[in-house]
């Protein structure tokens, strides 16, 4: 990886982080309405798999999607101005922040239903093998979803039709308030790649580097045989959306945790091991500080849909 | 009729290389109910696609393919089983178009086959259309003759929205005329499949045969239904049931699913909203008792609608 | 509206030893909407089950263990997760009695809480309670007020047959007069919840208060509606919404969910055959536009029926 | 097991045997409407598991269901009645050849959806695990029904509730006409326990004493520490309902298959190893055909349901 290519996955750890907590200071205020599910403390999980991606492999996940809309290259404003619900955002204000997406950049959406987005990968990949493409469905989902019949279902059928999918469980330990432990059968999830006979690995999610390099590994392997299960551990540093009481850990976990801060192992290793400058990150750091509050002020100042788009885009041809 | 879907599916298989089908024991089988009998041989494996017993990913894979510009059919084996992927149609075919501004086209085909009288008991014999039906974002097609299906079944996989399609297990030996070839019915057009002047029959899928038998039993005595077929029940096209309505002054509503919150509810509400100044009579409806079919015979019998209901009914409103 | 359903759960857990919870977040998290804080640490991890999220099988294992004796109460998060459940809900929950011959009782308590208004967007946001209540076997039932709330959720517990509670999400706030203890409320009975003479609204749940409110509007311009809270949508009593059309020969039908194929449809067709004679102008309806809801505040609100929305409804049939 | 057990299972398997040719025989006749699944070549499985459980345990199976029926001890003649829709049937004729039940004997049906019935097993041994008691509920299920949704939500959950239910699969290799290999990703169901973290194992289901011996270990491993996966491989002799085409199978593999009758080997067992006569078994068998012959002619002679019975058993408390 060379020099630009590492400070552009810091760039953009650090700018989900501050694109989430501009979020969550625009709920505070009232301006976004629903349910908003922060990506911070996951950021090294959607900048390193999806930066090893090729342009034609295409990324679907669930509603906690800001960061992963990030990474497929949305803007800032579009996801902005989506969660506050604007004609400028990537749904035009119908979807929300649990409803990003951006054909162009080849992802398709947030998905609300736990576990409901993993068959639409699995047809998705199908549509790619079905034209004879080499092109790869990156499917991101919790430890939560993977309890539910659609993970069953999905995975088996992957594997009898040797589909084209990556499946990613982002392991943050809990599905809201649930931890593992209290929810599966088996610790790992990557176990159960067992019980379909699929290729799997686990890795460090707060890691960008290793989640990068396992990312490339897995795509390689889905490309040359078939559905891969890879595990990637991390942690929300946040609750699972905002209001929420906490009552399921402790502060000392979340505070243990926050330690193993993604963007904070990744800036050490590019000081002491990339020579990069503390200065030039700091500098790095303040250009994204400045473009989130252009991204913030793009959002404020784009106009509500028209009240006529209320029956728009509901069906392609005709309408009731 | 079976042959009428056959050709449908053959056709546009023939046509349009995205069109493909997928579904529980279509291909090696051949179809439960033989539609696809052959398809597997000529078309092979890619396109006539097994499925594992898995509802609810056979309609996901379909809805992600459809989202990725290929244009599936899916095959529920049974109405019955579309509640395994319920989530799937009513969440994800019908919203994931709207709830992303239109970044999505869902041109995804359900085909389902309901209907009870062949003693399956409760939870295989059910007509829960209108459940579907309720749902916008969805098209809900019921075709009640052979041409009508192949008609519709043809516009629904060309159509970019997503379309559940219909068909009724004891309609498949019915017989008709079936133009060849290019034969396409508009989605969301209903039909005057016999035209009266006395009452308005309005009914589709297996209960137009019923109703058909019904009003020429009474045409007998003189008295001529009009028979309006809707074959659409989502966008629900009222026009030929308030033109027909307006001259008979008289209504009886036929369905096989339940009574309540069912299909003629919203048919006689929407002529009572419409045609107010033109109602004589109570609107009638013929419907399923309410009860989960039996599996005995005269029992399922006397719980779903016969000729005799509808002729009284119709009588009950003259 | 919350601490009535709260109580009534309480109470019933300390009455019956046979009642436990099981369902999403409903223990350590102390529910989704803080319906079963305090629960756990009262009640222990037996009884106040935390589940896996995996719909078909909190409602499935209910209905197993209803089989086997236990009285369970299964709580979905949300009712738009009720699609994930849907064939344990239609198909078992609602037919396992009836197809083995009465051998088997069911007794269920589905709560779902449902609902839109809180820019969740399409799939988070439905008002589906006619689907369910299509379904004979089940018994459906969708409060509006929090004595209302607590008096039926305590006899659905009690229930030996399978109720299908539906709450509201934006009614949790709703205050109201709740008698302590022993609250019973009977289901399938509606209720006259404001005695007026001028026109007739039926509504239920959340669209009470809003009819409510409507109807103050409405007093104000010396127009004074009867507001009849139908309570229960499965079984469905007409007796007190016949009483009062008798009477005002007017009515307006108030539901959330969407207009086609709902539950005013049913309502107002009955209407019209049962009181056809006292009918002097046509049945409003007031309901959800047919989209699914957007997530944009002003466009999710167009879309929902509001005060004004019932009022004008109102003037239009006076 | 003593001699008159030895023969009581020998009895059940040829009962159930004839009791299924008759079916089919009334079948052809006109007698029975809607689908008719018949048990014959899978004999040894209900026979063998069912021996194994105490009167305590609780049965449950899918729509392929007159065997399970039998073992568990319903007569011929309500099984038959029911089969002809008749009101001295298991369900008073209202549920057919799918959905048969008896809980006086602790069987809980017949169902026809695949899979649906799976978490029904998990409530019922969730029931008796909160009262205390030592019951074990026993779960069959075939190998079409271990792909759906249904099949990964029950299990995951017995695991993580530790809920005393026998797992049972009937592999009898094809989902209607999709073989395992067609539908799973993996060849063997007991793979899939992996996934769980599950106990399992794998047993010839034509040879009943080994099913029988692998149902009490299984059964004592539930009793002892929770869920188990018991895959019992078999065939069925007959198509999978009346009417299949059977062109997803040659005849030639159905006759390799019939020569492992389980009935056949059994009675070979019964001869050469446990020096019964070829007399006994023969007037056995004299007996068990006059026995279905009553049966035939009390279903065929039994009343059927009284119309009002329609509006009959669908509440508890009151009606509509
Ligand atoms: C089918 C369904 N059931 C329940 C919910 C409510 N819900 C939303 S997120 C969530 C937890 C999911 O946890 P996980 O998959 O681990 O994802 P995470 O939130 O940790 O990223 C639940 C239960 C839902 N959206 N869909
Ligand atoms: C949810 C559902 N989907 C499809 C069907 C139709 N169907 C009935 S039996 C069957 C095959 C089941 O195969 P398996 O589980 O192996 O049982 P077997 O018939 O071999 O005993 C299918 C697909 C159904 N009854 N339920
Ligand atoms: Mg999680
Ligand atoms: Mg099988």
């Amino acid at each position: 990886m060379n020099r630009s290519e590492q400070l552009r996955l810091y760039r953009e750890m650090v700018l989900v982080r501050r694109l989430e907590e501009a979020a969550a200071a625009l709920y505070q205020q009232g301006k976004i309405g629903g349910f908003l599910h922060l990506y911070i403390g996951q950021e090294a999980v959607s900048t390193g798999v999806i930066s090893a991606r090729k342009p034609q492999d295409r990324v679907i996940t669930a509603y906690r999607d800001h960061g992963v809309a990030i990474s497929c290259g949305i803007s800032p404003e579009a996801v902005l101005a989506e969660l506050l619900g604007k004609a400028t955002g990537t749904s035009k204000g119908k979807g929300g922040s649990m409803h990003l997406a951006d054909v162009s950049v080849n992802f398709w959406g947030g998905h609300a239903i736990v576990g409901a987005h993993l068959p639409l990968a699995a047809g998705m990949a199908l549509a790619d093998k079905y034209r004879g493409s080499d092109a790869v469905t990156l499917c991101f989902f919790g430890d939560g979803a993977t309890n539910i019949g659609y993970f069953h279902e999905a995975l088996n059928l992957s594997m009898v039709w040797r589909l084209p999918v990556l499946w990613i469980c982002e392991n943050n330990l809990y599905g809201m308030g649930t931890s593992v432990a209290r929810a599966s059968a088996v610790p790992e999830i990557r176990q159960k790649a067992d019980g379909y006979g699929m290729p799997n690995s686990r890795v460090d999610g707060m890691n960008v580097l290793e989640v990068r390099q396992a990312a490339e590994e897995a795509l390689a392997a889905v490309r040359a045989s078939g559905p891969y299960l890879l595990e990637i551990t991390t942690y929300r540093f946040r609750g699972h959306s905002m209001g929420d009481p906490e009552r399921y850990r402790t502060s000392d976990e979340v505070q243990r945790w926050q330690q193993d801060d993604p963007i904070g192992i990744y800036r050490t290793w590019l000081t002491e091991k990339a020579s990069v400058s503390a200065k030039d990150l700091d500098k790095l750091e303040a250009e994204v500080d400045q473009a989130i509050e252009a991204a913030v002020r793009f959002a404020e100042e784009s106009p509500e849909p028209a009240l006529e788009s209320l029956y728009a885009d509901i069906y392609a041809e005709g309408a009731e | 009729m079976r042959e009428a879907i056959s050709q449908a599916l053959w056709e546009e298989l023939e046509r349009d290389e995205r069109v493909f089908i997928l579904g529980e024991e279509v291909g090696v089988w051949g179809g439960t109910y033989a539609v696809t009998k052959g398809f597997y041989d000529h078309f092979g494996p890619e396109r006539i696609r097994d499925t594992p017993i898995a509802e609810s990913v056979i309609v996901g894979a379909a809805n992600g393919a459809a989202m990725a510009g290929l244009r599936p059919v899916a095959e529920l084996m049974t109405i019955n089983f579309a509640f395994l992927a319920m989530d799937q149609i009513v969440n994800h075919s019908a919203k994931l178009r709207s709830m992303f501004g239109g970044q999505f086209t869902v041109p995804v085909v359900i085909r389902a086959v309901g209907g009870g009288g062949r003693q399956l008991g409760a939870t295989h014999s059910q007509t829960p259309d209108v459940v579907f039906a309720h749902f916008p974002g969805l098209k809900v097609v019921a075709p009640g003759t052979p041409s009508d299906a192949k008609g519709l079944l043809k516009a629904a996989i060309r159509s970019d929205d997503p379309v559940m399609f219909i068909e009724h297990a004891t309609l498949y030996q019915t017989r008709g005329e079936v133009p060849d070839g290019e034969v396409l019915e508009p989605i969301g057009v209903s039909k005057v499949q016999r035209p009266g002047r006395d009452v308005t029959i309005v009914t589709y899928s297996k209960m137009l045969q019923l109703s058909l038998q019904a009003a020429e039993q009474l045409s007998g005595e003189g008295i001529e239904p009009e028979v309006v077929d809707l074959r659409t029940l989502r966008p629900l096209d009222m026009e030929p049931v308030l033109d027909s309505f307006r001259r008979t002054n008289r209504a009886v509503i036929v369905e096989e699913g339940w009574r309540s919150f069912g299909v003629g509810a919203e048919v006689a509400a929407r002529i009572y909203e419409e045609a107010f100044d033109y109602v004589d009579a109570p609107i009638g409806r013929v419907a399923q008792k309410e009860v989960p079919l039996p599996y005995n015979h005269r029992l399922e019998q006397a719980a779903l609608p016969q000729v005799e209901d509808i002729v009284r009914a119709v009588r009950e409103v003259l």
